[in-house]
C-alpha cells in the first residue's frame, strides 16, 4: 500500500525524468509538443510540491521514504524522498521558478531551431534539482548534485555555435568540479568515520563523537568546498558571470534562484553538522563575507546588465552563507528564499530587455528607450529594491533577519561587512535601475552591439509577449508579500530543525542601520546617475586602477588562467606527454633500437673480409680447445 | 568455491558460435561483402543472445562457479578443458558479447578486404571469449595467445595513422606480456607438484609458500598488467588505440584491455592471494600514478583517438586502484568498472569512428561544429564524454565511487589524487567536445549526412547499456558479490 | 738417433722452411713453385712413415694436380697491382696473436699427453694392395661419398664458370 | 724406430700454424686458398703419424678422403676466385667485400 504522500513526491520527482526521456528519444522534432510536456510536467512537480506541502506542513516530524538502491560489500546506498519543512519549501520553490521560467521560455526561445533540446534539458535540470532538493542521504544529493551541474552545462552552452558560451559551460563544469572534488571527499572522509550518510544520522549531536575534533574540522571544510564551487563563491566564483552566455531563463533558473542555491541549500541542510566545528563556521563565515564584498564591487562597474545579476547572485549567496555560519539558520534560508524570488525576477526582467533591445548593454538600453517596456521596469524597480533591502520589500525582512545574526557575533566586523555589503548592493542595483529610467539623450547611439548573437523577429506575436510578461507579475507578488509571512516561515522552519534556533536579541536600531545604508546607497547612485545633471560614471569608474581591477575581477580570472595554461597545460601536462613521448617511449624504442644495433652489430661479423671471419673462426676454435681441454 | 555443473554446454555452445561464424565466413567468396556482413551479424548476435541468456541464467543465490564443463584434454599433462564462470567472468562475458555484436554493426560500411577483417575479428573475439570462460592455466595462456595474434594483422591492414608503428608495438609489448605470463603459469604448476593445470585445483590456499606466491603474481600482475594498461608500460595502449580500426579498437579498448585486469584478478588474485596482499601497494601506487599521468598526458594530445586512449590508461588506473584495496568494495568497483569501461570506450570509439569514417580525420582542429551538421552521431560522442569524465547515472559513476570509496579506507592519499584527478580529466573530455562537437558550422563537413537509424543502432545498444547499468548499479553489483564476497573471506589474513 | 730420425727431422725442415718461403712470396707463381717442393717433402716423409700409397697420391695429386690448377689460375690472373704491404698489420698482429696461443696450447697439449707419445715410433708400411683392400673394404661408403662429391664439384665448377660467361655477357 | 710421435704433431702443428698464417694475413684469395691446402697437408701428416702410432690404417683412409676434399675444394675454390675476378678485376678479399 502506497502512501499518498510518497505517490505525490515520486510522480514530482519522476515527471520531468519521464518528459526528459520521451523529449531526448522521441519528440525531438516536434519541439512545441516538448515544451508542453515539459511544462506539464513540471507543473506536475508543482502540484505534488503544494500538496505535499499542504499534507505536511504542519506536522513536526520528517518523513523518510528510502529503499536500498545498491549495495557492495559494506557500502549501501539509498535511494528515497526526505521530507521536512526545509526540503518542502525549496521543493516548492524550485517547482515554482522552473514552471514559471519555462512558461517564460515560450516566449524568450520562440524560434529557436533547438527548442526541444532546450525543453529537454530543462526537464532533466528539474529532475535532478527536485530530488537534490528531497535526497534522504549525502550521496544520493551528491548524483543529483553533479546532475545539476551537468544539466548547467549543457544549458549554459546551449548556444553551441558561440565559442564563448561552450567555453563558459567548460569553466562552469570544471570550477565547480573542483569544488565537488572537495565535496567528494568530505563525503568519503564521513563515511569512512560514520560509515553512513543518511542527513538525520548526519544531524545529531552524537556525530560529534564519532571524529576526532581536527577530522571533523576537515571533513566538514571539505564539504563546504563543494558549496563554495556550486554557489561560486570564493574562490571559485568567476564562473558564474561567465555562466551569463546562456540564454536568459536559464540564468534565472539556474544561475540565480535554484542551482547555485543548491550550495547555500545544502549548507542548511547539514546545518546541525556544520555547526559542530566552530572552527569551519568561522571559515564559512569569512568565506560568505569575502566573496559578498569581492562581488559587490565587481557588479559596480560592468555595464552588462546580466553580469550584474550575476555578481549581485554570488554577493546575496555569499550573505546567506554569513547568514547560516553566524549561527541563524532561519535568517540564511529565509534569505535563499526571498532572494529566489526578486532574483529570479530580476533576470527574467533582464531577458526582456535583452530580447527585445538585442543588447547586454544597459547604457544601450536606456539609450534605445529602455523605458518604455512599463511592466518589466517597474517589476525590476521592485526586485532592485528588494535587492538592496528596502522596506516593505521582501528582501528587506531577509536581510535585517541575517543582519540580526551578524550583530550577535562578538566581532563587529562581520556586521560592519554586511552593512558595508547593503550600502554596495544598492548602489550598483540603481546604478543599473537609473541608467535605464534615465538615460542620457546626448549622444544618440542608435547602433547598439549585438552582443546576443541569438536573432529572433522583431514583430513577435502577442501571445509571446504576454507569456514572457505573465512570470513576472507572478514572481513580483512574493517579492512584495513575502516578508509578511517571516514568522509563519520561521516557526514551519524550526519545526524541522532539531537543535534550538538560537533566540537573537532584537535590535530595534538594526533595521534603521540597515536600510539607512541601503538608502545611502541608492542616493549615491541617483547622485552618479539618475539626477538631471549627473555625470554617469560611478565613484568606482573613475579610478582606472580600482576600474580594472574589479573589471578584471579582481584578477581571480586571470590567476586561474595562468594556472591552467602555466601549471597544468604547459607544466604537468607537457610533462606527463613528454615524459610518455621521450621517456617511456624513448627506452622502449630505445630497446628496440638497441636490439636492432646488436643484431647488426653480430650479422656484421659475417660481413666483415673473408679473413677476418676465418680468424674469426680460428680463435673460438681455439678457445674451444683452451676450454675443453685444460 | 562452490562449482555447479550443467546440463546444456552453454559455454562451449559461445565459442562454436564464434568459430561457427570464422568457418563460415570463410567458406563464402570473398567478394560478397553484404552476405559476409550478415553472417557476422547473425553470429555475433546469437553471441550476445547466448551471453545475456548466461546472465539471466546465473543463479546469484547460489554463487560460485557455474555452467561448469570439464573434459579432460592431456591426462599425461594435467590440461583439462574446464569452462566455467562466477561472479567475475560473467560480467566480462557480457561486455565481450555486447561490445563485439556492436563492433561489427559498426564496421558495417567496410568496402576492403571484408572476408579477412570479419574473419580475424572472429578468431579474436573466439580467444577473448575463450579467456574469460576457461578455468585452465593451460587454456587461459593459450587463449590469450590466440586473441593476440589476429590484432597485429587487423591494426597493420586496417589500420591508419602509423599503422605498422603501432601494431608492431603492441604485439612486442603483449607478447612481452606473455613471456612473463607462461613463466608464472609453468613455475606455479611445477611448484605445486600436482600435475594440473586446474584452476580450482591449484587454489588451494595451503598450496603455495609466500614466497612462490610473492614471485607468482608478481609476474602475473607485470605480464597481464601491460596489458592491462598499467603504467609505465601503457605507451603501446594510446599508439595502437590510434591505429586501430573502429571496431578493433573498440574490442581492444572494451575487452582486450579488460583481458589484463581480469588475467591478474584470475591468476594473480585467486592463486597468490598472499601475493597480492604483499604487492597491494605497488599497485595502488602505480594505479594512482596511472590515473593522474592518463588524464594530463590526455590533455595535451591534438588527436581525438590519442584524447581517448590516453583516458583509458587513466581509467584502467581505477580498476587497478580498487583490485589494490584488497577489499569487496574495491573488488566490486573494479570489476564494474571494467564492465563499465569497456562499454564506454566502445561507445566512444564507436562515435568517433562515424565521425572518421565521414570527415577523414581525427585532428581536434581539423573538427568542429559537428553538432550542427551530425547532431545524433556527435551526441553519441557527447555521452560518451560524460561517461567518462564520470556523471551520475552512467554507468562508470558507480564503479568509481566505489572504488574510491574503498581506496580512501586504506589508501587516503591515492584516493585524494584519484578524486583530484577527476577535475582535469573533465577539462580534457570538455575540450575535446568543445573542438570537435561546438563551435561555429564548419562549412568542410556541411555536406556531410548524419547517422542512419541503422548505423546509429550499435551505439544506440551502448548507450543503453550504460543507462541501465548506470540508473540500476545493484543488477551488476549484486552479480559480481557473488564471488567477490567468498574471495575475500577465503583470504589468509 | 737413427737414420730415420735424421731423415724425418731433415724432411720437416725442408717442408717448414720450403712453405714459409712459399707463403711470403709476392709473386704468386714463386709462391706456388715453393709449395710444390713443401709437397714433394710431405710425400717423402708419407713414405718415411709407411704410406707409400699416400706418398704417390700426394705427389700426384696435391704436388701434381692441383698446384698446376694454381699455376694456370695465377697466369690467368694479371695483377697489376700487387699487394702493397704483404704483411698488413691489421690482419699480422691477431694473427700473430692468435698463433702464439695456439702454439702454446699445442705446447701444453704435447707437454702434458700420455707418455706413450714420447716413445718413438715403430717403423711399419701399409702396402698399396692391403691398404686398397682395406679401404674398400671398410670405407666403401665414404669412397662412394667422395667420388660423389667430385662428381658435384665438377658440375658445379662448370656451372661457376658457365656463369661468369652468362653475367659478362650483358654487360658488354 | 722414427721419432716420437709428439715430433710428428709438433710439425703437424707448425705447418698448420703456417697455413693459417697465410690464410689470414695474405691479401690474395688465391694465398687462401693455398693457405687452406696448407692446413688441409698439415691434417694429413698428423693422420699418417697417427696411423703409425696405433699400427691402425684408418689414419691413413681419412688422408685419402682429405686430399679427395682438398682436391674438390681447391677447383670450386679457384672457380670462385676466378669468377670474383672476373667481377672485380682483383683477387683482393676487400674488394670482394665492397663490391658484392
Amino acid at each position: 500500500m502506497m502512501d499518498i504522500s510518497l505517490a505525490a513526491a515520486l510522480t514530482g520527482l519522476l515527471a520531468p525524468l519521464l518528459a526528459f526521456a520521451l523529449i531526448m528519444v522521441l519528440l525531438r522534432g516536434r519541439p512545441h509538443l516538448c515544451a508542453g510536456l515539459s511544462i506539464a510536467a513540471v507543473g506536475l512537480s508543482l502540484g505534488s510540491a503544494l500538496l505535499l506541502l499542504a499534507r505536511h506542513g504542519a506536522s513536526p516530524n520528517p518523513l523518510e521514504y528510502s529503499v536500498q538502491w545498491m549495495v557492495s560489500g559494506d557500502l549501501a546506498v539509498g535511494a528515497g524522498v526526505f521530507l521536512d519543512p526545509l526540503s518542502l519549501l525549496m521543493m516548492v520553490v524550485v517547482a515554482l521558478i522552473c514552471l514559471l521560467v519555462q512558461i517564460y521560455s515560450l516566449g524568450y526561445m520562440a524560434g529557436d531551431p533547438g527548442l526541444a533540446r532546450y525543453y529537454g534539458f530543462m526537464s532533466l535540470f528539474a529532475w535532478a534539482m527536485l530530488s537534490l532538493t528531497l535526497a534522504p542521504n549525502l550521496l544520493q544529493l551528491y548524483v543529483f548534485w553533479e546532475l545539476v551541474g551537468l544539466s548547467s552545462y549543457l544549458l549554459i552552452g546551449f548556444w553551441f555555435e558561440k565559442y564563448s558560451a561552450t567555453q563558459a559551460g567548460k569553466k562552469a563544469f570544471v570550477m565547480t568540479r573542483l569544488g565537488d572534488v572537495a565535496f567528494l571527499l568530505g563525503i568519503l572522509l564521513v563515511l569512512a568515520h560514520l560509515g553512513n550518510l543518511g542527513i538525520r544520522e548526519m544531524n545529531t549531536a552524537a556525530v560529534a563523537a564519532a571524529f576526532e575534533p581536527s577530522t571533523l574540522t576537515v571533513a566538514i571544510l571539505l564539504i563546504f568546498g563543494g558549496i563554495v564551487g556550486k554557489s561560486a563563491q570564493f574562490p571559485l566564483l568567476t564562473w558564474l558571470p561567465d555562466a551569463m552566455e546562456g540564454p536568459t531563463p536559464v540564468s534565472a533558473l539556474l544561475h540565480s534562484a535554484t542551482m547555485v542555491a543548491a550550495g547555500v541549500y545544502l549548507f542548511a541542510r547539514l546545518y546541525p553538522f556544520f555547526s559542530l566545528s566552530p572552527t569551519a563556521m568561522a571559515v564559512c563565515l569569512a568565506v560568505g563575507t569575502i566573496s559578498m564584498l569581492l562581488a559587490a564591487t565587481m557588479a559596480m562597474v560592468t555595464r552588462d546588465i546580466k553580469q550584474v545579476w550575476a555578481y549581485s547572485t554570488i554577493s546575496q549567496l555569499g550573505f546567506m552563507l554569513m547568514g547560516l555560519a553566524s549561527g541563524s539558520y532561519f535568517a540564511g534560508v529565509f534569505h535563499l528564499t526571498t532572494h529566489a524570488g526578486f532574483k529570479a525576477l530580476l533576470f527574467l526582467c533582464a531577458g526582456v530587455f535583452i530580447h527585445h533591445f538585442e543588447t547586454n548593454d544597459m547604457v544601450a538600453i536606456g539609450r534605445a528607450g529602455g523605458r518604455r517596456q512599463l511592466i518589466p521596469l517597474v517589476c525590476m524597480t521592485l526586485a532592485a529594491a528588494a535587492l538592496a533591502g528596502l522596506p516593505p520589500l521582501s528582501g528587506f525582512f531577509s536581510k535585517e533577519a541575517v543582519m540580526a545574526a551578524l550583530a550577535a557575533q562578538p566581532n563587529p566586523i562581520w556586521l560592519g561587512a554586511g552593512l558595508l555589503g547593503a550600502f554596495l548592493t544598492a548602489y550598483y542595483a540603481f546604478r543599473l535601475i537609473f541608467l535605464i529610467w534615465f538615460p542620457d539623450r546626448v549622444s544618440a547611439e542608435t547602433a547598439p552591439e549585438n552582443t546576443d548573437a541569438h536573432g529572433h523577429a522583431h514583430a513577435q506575436p502577442r501571445w509571446q509577449v504576454l507569456v514572457m510578461l505573465v512570470p513576472l507579475v507572478v514572481l513580483a507578488l512574493p517579492t512584495l508579500g513575502l516578508g509578511g509571512l517571516q514568522t509563519h516561515l520561521m516557526s514551519f522552519l524550526a519545526a524541522g530543525l532539531t537543535g534550538p534556533e538560537p533566540v537573537l536579541p532584537h535590535l530595534p536600531w538594526l533595521p534603521l542601520t540597515a536600510s539607512g545604508c541601503a538608502l545611502a546607497g541608492l542616493i549615491l547612485a541617483w547622485f552618479e546617475f539618475g539626477r538631471r545633471r549627473a555625470p554617469r560614471i560611478g565613484f568606482a569608474e573613475r579610478s582606472a586602477f580600482w576600474r580594472s581591477l574589479f573589471a578584471e575581477r579582481w584578477y581571480i580570472d586571470r590567476f586561474y588562467r595562468a594556472l591552467v595554461d602555466r601549471v597544468i597545460d604547459r607544466g604537468l601536462a607537457r610533462l606527463c606527454a613528454g615524459g610518455d613521448r621521450h621517456v617511456i617511449d624513448g627506452a622502449v624504442d630505445g630497446l628496440g633500437r638497441g636490439t636492432v644495433a646488436s643484431g647488426k652489430a653480430v650479422s656484421g661479423l659475417h660481413r666483415i673480409m673473408i679473413q677476418h671471419r676465418l680468424g674469426t673462426m680460428f680463435a673460438v676454435i681455439i678457445f674451444l680447445a683452451l676450454y675443453f681441454f685444460i | 568455491m562452490h562449482i555447479s555443473p550443467t546440463a546444456f554446454p552453454w559455454l562451449s555452445s559461445i565459442l562454436f558460435c564464434c568459430l561457427g561464424g570464422l568457418i563460415t565466413i570463410l567458406l563464402l567468396p570473398g567478394r560478397r561483402h553484404q552476405e559476409i556482413k550478415w553472417v557476422s551479424a547473425f553470429f555475433s548476435g546469437l553471441t550476445l543472445v547466448l551471453t545475456l541468456n548466461l546472465f539471466l541464467l546465473y543463479d546469484q543465490r547460489v554463487g560460485g562457479l557455474q555452467f561448469v564443463e570439464r573434459v579432460s584434454w592431456i591426462p599425461s599433462l594435467g590440461i583439462t578443458y574446464f569452462n566455467g564462470i562466477d561472479g567475475f567472468s560473467l560480467p566480462m562475458l557480457l561486455l565481450s558479447g555486447i561490445v563485439f555484436f556492436t563492433a561489427v554493426l559498426t564496421m558495417w560500411e567496410l568496402e576492403h578486404r571484408v572476408k579477412e577483417f570479419f574473419a580475424l575479428l572472429f578468431l579474436l573475439v573466439t580467444g577473448v571469449f575463450g579467456l574469460f570462460m576457461s578455468l585452465d592455466l593451460f587454456f587461459i595462456f593459450v587463449w590469450y595467445d590466440v586473441s593476440l595474434f589476429p590484432m597485429y594483422l587487423l591494426i597493420a591492414i586496417w589500420g591508419s595513422t602509423r599503422k605498422e608503428y603501432g601494431a608492431m608495438k603492441l604485439t612486442l609489448y603483449l607478447l612481452a606480456g606473455s613471456a612473463l605470463i607462461l613463466p608464472g603459469i609453468v613455475y606455479l604448476v611445477v611448484q605445486s607438484g600436482l600435475q594440473t593445470f586446474d584452476l580450482t585445483a591449484l587454489m588451494r590456499a595451503d598450496l603455495f609458500s609466500p614466497f612462490e606466491q610473492k614471485l607468482g603474481f608478481f609476474l602475473f600482475y607485470i605480464g597481464f598488467g601491460i596489458l592491462a594498461g598499467v603504467w609505465p608500460f601503457h605507451t603501446w595502449s594510446p599508439v595502437g588505440h590510434v591505429a586501430a580500426p573502429t571496431a578493433v579498437s573498440m574490442v581492444h579498448a572494451g575487452v582486450l584491455m579488460k583481458i589484463g585486469a581480469f588475467g591478474i584478478l584470475r591468476l594473480g588474485i585467486f592463486l597468490c592471494p598472499l601475493g597480492w596482499l604483499y604487492w597491494a601497494p605497488l599497485m595502488a601506487l602505480l594505479a594512482t600514478i596511472g590515473i593522474v599521468y592518463g588524464v594530463f598526458a590526455g590533455l595535451r594530445q591534438t588527436d581525438i583517438k590519442y584524447v581517448i586512449g590516453y583516458s583509458s590508461v587513466s581509467h584502467m588506473g581505477i580498476v587497478g586502484l580498487g583490485l589494490a584495496t584488497v577489499s569487496v568494495e574495491g573488488l566490486n568497483g573494479a570489476v564494474f568498472q571494467m564492465f563499465a569501461h569497456g562499454i564506454m570506450t566502445a561507445l566512444f570509439f564507436s562515435a568517433v569512428g562515424y565521425i572518421y569514417d565521414r570527415t577523414h580525420t581525427k585532428a581536434l582542429d581539423e573538427l568542429g561544429g559537428l553538432s550542427h551538421t551530425m547532431p545524433v552521431a556527435s551526441g553519441y560522442l557527447v555521452i560518451a564524454a560524460l561517461t567518462g569524465i564520470g556523471v551520475p547515472c552512467l554507468a562508470s559513476f558507480w564503479a568509481e565511487l566505489t572504488v574510491f570509496i574503498a581506496s580512501f579506507r586504506v589508501y587516503p592519499l591515492y584516493a585524494t589524487l584519484a578524486v583530484a584527478a577527476l577535475v582535469v580529466s573533465a577539462l580534457f573530455m570538455l575540450r575535446v567536445l568543445q573542438r570537435t562537437c561546438y563551435g561555429p558550422p564548419n562549412e568542410r563537413l556541411a555536406h556531410l549526412g548524419d547517422v542512419s537509424l541503422g548505423l546509429g543502432l550499435p551505439r544506440m545498444i551502448l548507450v543503453a547499456v550504460i543507462l541501465l547499468f548506470g540508473l540500476f548499479p545493484a543488477l551488476m553489483f549484486e552479480l559480481i558479490q557473488t564471488a567477490s564476497i567468498p574471495l575475500l573471506n577465503g583470504l589468509p589474513r | 738417433m737413427s737414420v730415420q730420425a735424421f731423415l724425418f727431422y731433415l724432411l720437416s725442415a725442408v717442408i717448414l722452411l720450403s712453405t714459409g718461403i712459399a707463403i711470403t712470396r709476392r709473386n704468386l707463381a714463386h709462391a706456388v713453385v715453393y709449395l710444390v717442393i713443401s709437397f714433394f717433402g710431405t710425400a717423402l716423409l708419407f713414405y718415411l712413415l709407411g704410406a707409400p700409397l699416400l706418398a704417390a697420391l700426394e705427389v700426384i695429386i696435391y704436388a701434381g694436380a692441383i698446384m698446376i690448377l694454381f699455376l694456370f689460375i695465377v697466369m690467368m690472373i694479371r695483377l697489376e697491382t700487387p699487394e702493397k704491404p704483404l704483411l698488413p698489420r691489421a690482419q699480422m698482429v691477431p694473427a700473430l696473436v692468435m698463433g702464439v696461443v695456439y702454439l702454446a696450447v699445442g705446447e701444453l697439449l704435447l707437454t702434458f699427453s700420455e707418455p706413450a707419445a714420447k716413445v718413438p715410433l715403430e717403423s711399419a708400411v701399409a702396402t698399396p694392395r692391403v691398404f686398397g683392400q682395406f679401404l674398400f673394404a671398410q670405407h666403401w661408403l665414404a669412397i662412394e661419398i667422395a667420388s660423389l662429391l667430385l662428381l658435384v664439384v665438377l658440375i658445379g665448377a662448370l656451372l661457376i664458370g658457365r656463369q661468369r660467361s652468362k653475367i659478362e655477357e650483358p654487360e658488354s | 724406430m722414427i721419432v716420437p710421435f709428439n715430433h710428428v704433431l709438433v710439425l703437424s702443428g707448425l705447418l698448420f700454424f703456417l697455413g693459417l698464417f697465410c690464410a689470414v694475413v695474405r691479401r690474395n684469395l688465391v694465398m687462401i686458398l693455398l693457405g687452406l691446402e696448407i692446413m688441409l697437408n698439415a691434417a694429413a701428416v698428423a693422420f699418417v703419424g697417427a696411423s703409425l702410432r696405433w699400427q691402425l690404417m684408418d689414419g691413413q683412409a681419412l688422408v685419402v678422403f682429405i686430399i679427395a676434399v682438398a682436391a674438390s675444394e681447391v677447383s670450386v675454390g679457384l672457380a670462385l676466385v676466378m669468377a670474383a675476378y672476373h667481377r672485380t678485376g682483383s683477387v683482393d678479399p676487400r674488394q670482394l667485400e665492397q663490391d658484392g
